[in-house]
């Protein structure tokens, strides 16, 4: 009795260790096969709250790299995509970064998906000499750019979109606002420069709204900034509550303020959600979302175009404007690498001097001063007009 | 202790000190210092829980509320006001300690689900200030370019700088609670835990104790958010809420509640599990993650270091039998 | 500019707070009944919520089922979620303590919300409200038809639980085996299914709620969380395991919420109704309405 | 009726029956008396089917009824009134008759029958159905737990420490009520601390010590028996009480 | 109301006029009663009575809802237990209250816990007092084990003792609380006949150390043996106080306590609702 007991410890006991080193020699998921492949990292939010983000730039990524792969690779170098989840957690983003850094030894990093986790990934970048796009949008991510040598980024800064959205608010008149945004670091950064910037161009912000990134009900937000007499409510925010505040804002018969959306409201599936409610509904998009309104000579019309067809062909679903991120971040790296070779600090000089980079979120134009490299004419005022995006006149 | 166990303890150590040099040539696992370098700073964290949960037997989901008020105090004295981070680390611990003594006497009355969910409420009140008091939080950007830490004018660069100082703040942890644990103090606590109405009769000042080891988990767990801070340099609530509680629990009750061991390997089992081991499951790393816990909770209840001494005390007896 | 009153707003943050109130009710009566026969927390609560959300769009949207057809299907998948979860999840740790329990129904949560997105992945999902679309604007005050909806599901399930757990036997029964599980075997009451029932209850109910707010509020694979936390809330702040101290309790939270949302300050909202819940626990511990009395005589 | 056989049951990891044997005949009270521990409640808590026992066999009428669970064996007619009576304090006093016809949920006007028949015969729960029951006294409440118990409608009762906790005058109305019980034809298996009190009532007793039965014999018998009265009576008793 | 002239030159407790109410239950209804210093005072009564209930408020675990107890010259009614038990009470409960999982001797140590003053700095610094204090703790605990005789099960866990070493485990922490005034809630409750009486002899051996003893006991071997006075309560107020010969005489106690007679007459109503 005893010594079987025992022996099912034991057993038992060595399984688990069995799975504890499985689990550890699993760890290394390296290509070794091939000639010396070129390395990318990337760490996007493919889980957790920002999975919206961190999906479409991981498949448009990988399909990036067939696409490069397929052609036989830059230079005769293979591209490999080293890619990692940070399941929307800054600790989790640290961790990966550093890890693509010292043991994936990647030349340079796209992404993350997030401003927070961006944020928490600049001072890595700077310390390991490391070149990161990030695909997020806070400008604190690329600014002071004395102690952002490393980092660029690929989306548009939120005062540029901002600036589209009040262009177009100063040229209809409106004057009043309400806004409501979202308790995330997407929403909160809108925020900060929806006030900052409102003074510029003679707007009063008359209601201030905020709710949570799960909250199912905004409107107790909305019925407060009916009350306070504006013209037009700003609502900024991704996910389910961009949907609710549509809804919300139909519901109470709100047409008379003319209701503006962030670019975060830049996805088709968002207007399935919304249905017939989302008429009228304003907001300032990068042009990869509205590809087939663009003229043809449009610079960008052709790289949207490809884009649009191939990922389409691939994942049968609509692009969103995130995987546009990744595809920019991602040919940024591409071009560095065939220019330059795998060599960080070549890497960076690179992107900083390059100059009328087509991509889908714009033409970029990096400089020493500037790590993003666009501006507010890189993004388009769009309406919903039956179900599909419109150009605003 | 007696010199029987100092010796698994010395070679601990040993492996402990060891560690940045063993993996670092091992290309694969390289990057594993800097996962101890989170594992060790969530340690200082559990090793409170534990003294909290698995001795005092107090529930606590508002871990991540003190790690989240320490960096958050740590970052706003260093980064807006100037502060030395040094100083900084203990006026952390201070509010930590204050808090932890407002919101614990009331609360520590309560019991089983209610205090569960009294500690919860707390956590999630002050994961919501960090998010709205944005002048001096950043709110849910975050803040940016917080100091790094130096020693004796020297700034702490590397990972294993990083590693030897947060492992010391580990050891001096443990040693410190071991200590507690091997005291009249200790003992009060786990009496406090078996048989409340007992311990009171025998004199123990039961709700001043609870308060106190409260406090206590709650300082640890301000200089583990101190620590974190100056690390990353950058802060965000997200890192704070209520999920990071439950991390912090789970940790403990993964590794053993009633073991400052458990405490210590579920740490840095559940980190390298999150962070390292089931990245390969991709997609499927939730569900993985989420039946490891049910698998563990379900089959080892008293926790992977409790289950391992059990079954070495069984097979040692087992080996005195045959012997015989 | 419109000329809405004062009076509208009042009323319009009532009726937002009501709504919401009712699905925290839902979720907190889940969490009671389980509460009652076990006097186990069950923290998968929530996700029962979503998953009813996300059946239904499944059995709706997916395989064409008409609504009724739809809710039924989507309750009765859930509950056999909840089955499951009883029978090879609860049923091993029987002599768990609480905390272990608490663990491992967080851990089970966990596998669900992992399940749910691997099945339906991170989108959002949407459903046709059960009666017309759009919205009834009564004196500037918007009335979503599927808020009444929302409501008179609350007040069916919270009238139906009261009648079922006063008036029939295997309502009583269930009292009590939650009263004193040992006398309860010996009156020949079969414990084990009874707890077993009240896992497929509690699932159903969660259900229910998530099929009834999702034409309102969308559904996704990780909403479970927080409603189950509001709805826990709930369930503490009535009085665990009271059925109308639940459904008071979930309102009062909901208004709380929508009233602070609509005159204080919007970010604050989720801690003034924590502020009140933690008041509550701090100077009446046994909630609103779990009875002192009744209370007392559980110890004995 | 009953007949068990060296049972022997574990009460978590201690051995608290070694061995037990005894019978009970149709229409009799038998008292089981002993000292705290000894085991007396685990074996009538093994004969409810609470705990299962390891060895030996419990036979009712003629079947075998060891293995079986709490519920099988009241549909076979045992009901057990546990120690401290066990009532459901928080359900009114009707609906703790109505959870004691469990069993019998689906003949509604049996029950319905059988409540209004105790209620009569028992007026103080009549004029108190209504009341939560953990709010009756003492007495009340065990007058309860019989009823409760009556309602399953059991040829053979198990009563575990009726008088327990009870004032003298209450205590002997319990057990007049338990001799009714008897000769209206039910069985009794009694367990007593009050030792005396039980055996001047029963037909026969066992005396239990450490999970064994260590005498037996008829009711007077033994509460002459010298060991007895040394150890359950309390040496000397005589000389203090009965002075 | 029956009142106890049980006044000596020297009490060690005190009640006046104790009541105690559970919402409209009166448990303890007006109790005046002193406790002389160095005797074994015992308490009977049957179940029910208010023994526990008098035990709990002279300990502090319950507030009387009226009265004063007076601990040693000071008034303890409403202290809590802790500080009682720092003013020299100890006490035993009925269903045994160890700490199960720890260890014999460091059972007895908590005991020690109210003797102690060493905070929790410096217990984590391990100071040079701490040390010391630790170390006498260790001291005084075993010598309490041999003293109550349970040296040689000093590293078995507690809960694994036979519940008679059980009940002499819970003596021996209460002892090493350093009491003036011991209170065990029916000791012997459990243990048999050679227990009880080695049980007894201990209660004998702590009041020769000077200890005030108040048993509350079913036994009445052991109430009889030891007691040198017996105070019986009934439906929460006395009924008698005493040595034991007069206790065993006293008509009434008799009559309350045992009853006299158990067989019911024929034909008498026995359900006339006095319960």
């Amino acid at each position: 009795m005893v010594g079987r007991g025992r022996n099912r410890c034991v057993g038992r006991a060595s399984r688990v260790l069995l799975w504890v080193c499985a689990l550890v020699l699993l760890t290394p998921v390296g290509v070794l096969a091939g000639g010396k492949p070129y390395k990318i990292g990337a760490v996007f939010s493919v889980t957790g709250g920002a999975s919206f983000l961190g999906e479409p730039e991981k498949k448009t990524a990988e399909m990036i790299v067939e696409q490069v792969n397929a052609r036989g690779g830059i230079n005769g170098h293979p591209v490999q995509l080293v890619l990692y989840d940070d399941e929307t957690d800054a600790t989790k983003c640290n961790l990966a970064v550093k890890k693509l850094i010292k043991r994936d030894k990647v030349p340079v990093i796209i992404g993350p998906s997030t401003s927070g986790n961006s944020l928490a990934v600049v001072s890595v970048a700077e310390a390991y000499k490391v070149p990161l796009i990030s695909c997020a949008a806070s400008y604190k991510i690329v600014e002071p750019v004395a102690s952002r040598h490393w980092v660029f980024k690929v989306a548009g800064s939120d005062k540029h979109v901002v600036g589209k959205m009040y262009d177009y608010m100063q040229a209809k008149g409106i004057t009043k606002i309400g806004i409501m945004t979202v308790s995330t670091g997407f929403g909160a950064s809108g925020r900060e420069e929806l006030l900052r910037l409102a003074k510029d161009y003679g707007i009063t912000i008359v209601a201030d709204e905020r709710y949570g990134p799960k909250d199912t009900d905004l409107t107790a937000q909305l019925t407060k900034i009916r009350q306070s007499g504006a013209q037009a409510v700003v609502n900024w925010s991704v996910g389910p509550t961009a949907v609710l505040a549509v809804k919300g804002w139909r519901d109470l018969k709100m047409e008379g303020i003319a209701l503006f959306q962030s670019h975060g409201f830049g996805s088709k599936k968002y207007l399935e959600l919304c249905g017939d409610a989302a008429e009228g509904v304003l907001l300032p998009l990068a042009r990869v979302n509205v590809g087939p309104l663009l003229p043809e000579d449009h610079p960008q019309k052709k790289v949207i175009m490809e884009y649009i067809r191939a990922y389409e062909a691939k994942y049968q679903e609509p692009i969103s404007s995130f995987g546009g991120h990744a595809w920019d971040s991602m040919h940024l790296a591409l071009a560095a690498l065939q220019a330059v070779g795998p060599d960080r600090a070549k890497i960076r000089d690179f992107l900083e001097n390059t100059r009328n980079f087509v991509g889908q979120h714009g033409i970029f134009n990096f400089s020493p001063q500037d790590h993003n490299g666009l501006s507010k004419d890189d993004l388009e005022m769009v309406v919903v007009k039956n179900g599909d995006w419109a150009l605003a006149e | 202790m007696s010199p029987r166990k100092l010796v698994p303890i010395g070679v601990f150590a040993a492996f402990m000190a060891a560690f940045p040099w063993i993996v670092a040539p091992f290309e694969s696992v390289s990057h594993y210092t800097d996962v101890m370098v989170f594992a060790g700073i969530f340690c200082l964290v559990t090793i409170g829980l534990s003294l909290l949960m698995g001795f005092a037997g107090q529930i606590s989901l508002a871990q991540a509320a003190f790690f989240g008020i320490g960096a958050y105090v740590s970052a706003i004295l260093t980064g807006r006001f100037g502060w030395n981070p040094w100083a900084a680390m203990p006026a952390g611990a201070v509010v930590c300690a204050a808090v932890a003594w407002i919101v614990g006497v009331p609360a520590l009355r309560l019991k089983g689900h209610y205090l569960a969910m009294a500690t919860l409420g707390f956590g999630v009140i002050v994961h919501i200030i960090l998010n709205e008091e944005v002048e001096w939080t950043g709110g849910p950007s975050g803040m940016v370019d917080i100091p790094g830490l130096s020693i004796a004018g020297t700034p702490l660069l590397s990972e294993t700088a990083w590693y030897y100082l947060v492992w010391t703040f580990v050891a001096a942890a443990l040693l410190f609670s071991y200590h507690v644990l091997h005291s009249r103090v200790g003992r009060a606590l786990r009496a406090i835990h078996e048989e409340e109405k007992a311990a009171e009769a025998m004199g123990v000042p039961v709700a001043s104790y609870k308060v106190q080891v409260f406090v206590y988990s709650a300082v640890l767990a301000s200089l583990a958010g101190s620590l974190y801070t100056h690390y990353v340099t950058f802060l965000t609530p997200s890192s704070f809420d209520l999920m990071w509680s439950i991390r912090f629990v789970l940790m403990v009750v993964v590794g053993g509640m009633q073991s400052l061991w458990g405490a210590l390997l579920g740490t840095v089992f559940l980190t390298f599990v999150g962070n390292e081991w089931l990245q390969v499951f991709a997609d499927f790393e939730v569900l993985v993650y989420g039946a490891i816990l049910l698998l563990v909770v379900l089959w080892v209840p008293q926790g992977l270091v409790v289950w391992m001494q059990e079954r070495l005390r069984l097979r040692r007896a087992a080996d005195l039998s045959r012997s015989e | 500019m419109d000329s809405i009153g004062f009076g509208a707003a009042w009323l319009q943050y009532a009726l937002g707070g009501i709504t919401v109130g009712a699905i925290y009710a839902l979720v907190a009566i889940g969490y009671n009944i389980i509460y009652n026969v076990t006097e186990i927390i069950n923290f998968a609560q929530g996700e029962f919520v979503m998953l009813g959300g996300l059946f239904a769009v499944f059995f709706h949207e997916t395989c064409g089922f008409p609504m009724l057809p739809a809710f039924l299907a989507a309750v009765a998948a859930v509950a056999l979620t909840g089955l499951i979860l009883e029978r090879y999840v609860i049923r091993k740790a029987r002599h768990a303590t609480v905390l272990s329990m608490i663990i491992i129904t967080i851990a089970f949560s966990i596998l669900l919300k992992g399940g749910a997105m691997l099945v339906w992945g991170r989108d959002p999902y949407r459903l046709p409200a059960f009666s017309g679309s759009g919205s009834i604007l009564w004196n500037g005050v918007a009335i979503q038809p599927q808020a009444l909806w929302v409501l008179a599901v609350s007040g069916t399930i919270v009238a139906c639980l009261t009648i079922f757990f006063q008036r029939s036997v295997y309502g009583k029964a269930m009292l009590a085996c939650a009263d004193n599980p040992a006398a309860a075997r010996l009156v020949g009451i079969p414990v084990r299914t009874m707890i077993f029932l009240s896992f497929m209850l509690s699932a159903a109910i969660g259900a229910a709620a998530g099929v009834a707010i999702t034409p309102i509020t969308l559904m996704e694979y990780d909403r479970g969380a927080l409603l189950g936390l509001k709805g826990f809330g709930a369930a503490v702040l009535g009085g665990l395991g009271q059925f109308f101290g639940a459904l008071v309790a979930g309102l009062l939270l909901g208004l709380a919420e929508s009233f602070c949302a609509g005159y204080v300050s919007s970010g604050y909202k989720d801690a003034v109704a924590l502020v009140l819940l933690l008041l509550a626990l701090f100077f009446k511990p046994e909630g609103l309405f779990g009875s002192k009395e009744a209370a007392g005589l559980k110890r004995f | 009726m009953l007949t068990v056989r060296s049972l022997h049951t574990y009460y978590g990891n201690i051995h608290a029956l070694k061995g037990v044997s005894l019978h009970v005949r149709s229409g009799e009270i038998v008292a089981l008396i002993g000292a705290n521990g000894a085991g007396k409640t685990t074996l009538v808590h093994s004969i409810a089917g609470l705990l299962k026992p390891q060895k030996g066999t419990i036979l009712y009428k003629e079947e075998d009824i060891t293995a079986l669970a709490p519920e099988a064996v009241v549909q076979r007619g045992i009901a057990l009134v546990p120690e401290g009576r066990q009532i459901f304090a928080t359900l009114s006093v009707e609906t703790n008759l109505e959870m004691g016809a469990f069993i019998h949920r689906n003949r509604r006007d049996q029950v319905q029958r059988d409540m209004g028949a105790l209620l009569e015969r028992f007026p103080i729960l009549k004029e108190r159905r209504r009341q939560l029951a953990g709010t009756l006294s003492g007495g009340e409440q065990q007058m309860l737990a019989i009823s409760r118990a009556l309602m399953a409608r059991p040829d053979f009762l198990l009563l575990d420490e009726p008088s327990m906790g009870l004032a003298p005058l209450v205590i002997r109305e319990i057990f007049a009520i338990i001799q009714r019980l008897r000769d209206e034809g039910r069985t009794i298996l009694l367990i007593e601390q009050n030792a005396r009190a039980a055996l001047e009532i029963a037909d026969r007793g066992y005396v239990m010590e450490t999970g064994k039965v260590v005498l037996q014999g008829e009711g007077r018998e033994l509460l002459v028996h010298r060991e007895v009265q040394r150890a359950y009576l309390g040496k000397g008793s005589k000389e203090i009480w009965d002075a | 109301m029956v009142s106890f002239d049980a006044r000596s030159k020297d009490p060690i407790l005190t009640l006046q006029d104790v009541h105690m109410r559970f919402g409209g239950v009166t448990a303890l209804k007006g109790i005046h009663y002193q406790v002389p210093r160095g005797i074994v005072q015992s308490i009977i009564g049957p179940n029910g009575a208010g023994k526990t209930t008098l035990l709990n408020c002279i300990s502090g675990v319950l507030h009387p809802s009226e009265g004063v107890i007076s601990f040693l010259g000071r008034s303890v009614e409403s202290e809590p237990p802790h500080r009682i038990a720092a003013l020299g009470m100890s006490r035993t409960f009925q269903h045994v209250a160890l700490f199960p999982r720890m260890s014999v001797l460091e059972n007895v140590m908590v005991g020690r816990h109210v003797r102690t003053r060493s905070g929790f700095w410096a217990v984590g610094l391990r100071t040079p007092t701490m040390r010391r204090e630790e170390a006498a703790i260790g001291r005084e605990a075993k010598a309490w084990l041999d003293f109550v005789g349970l040296a040689d099960a000093a590293h078995l866990e507690a809960g694994a003792l036979p519940l008679g070493k059980q009940k002499i485990l819970e003596i021996a922490r209460a002892l090493a609380t350093d009491p003036a005034l011991l209170l065990l809630d029916e000791p012997a409750g459990g243990l048999n006949a050679r227990e009880t009486e080695e049980l007894g002899e201990l209660i004998q051996r702590i009041q020769a150390r000077g200890i005030t003893v108040i048993l509350v006991e079913h036994d009445m071997n052991l109430v009889m043996s030891v007691s040198e006075r017996i105070l019986v309560l009934y439906y929460g107020q006395p009924l008698a106080s005493g040595a034991p010969d007069e206790i065993k005489e006293d008509p009434q106690v008799i009559q309350a306590y045992l009853g006299d007679e158990w067989a019911p007459e024929e034909g008498k109503p026995i359900m006339n609702g006095r319960f």
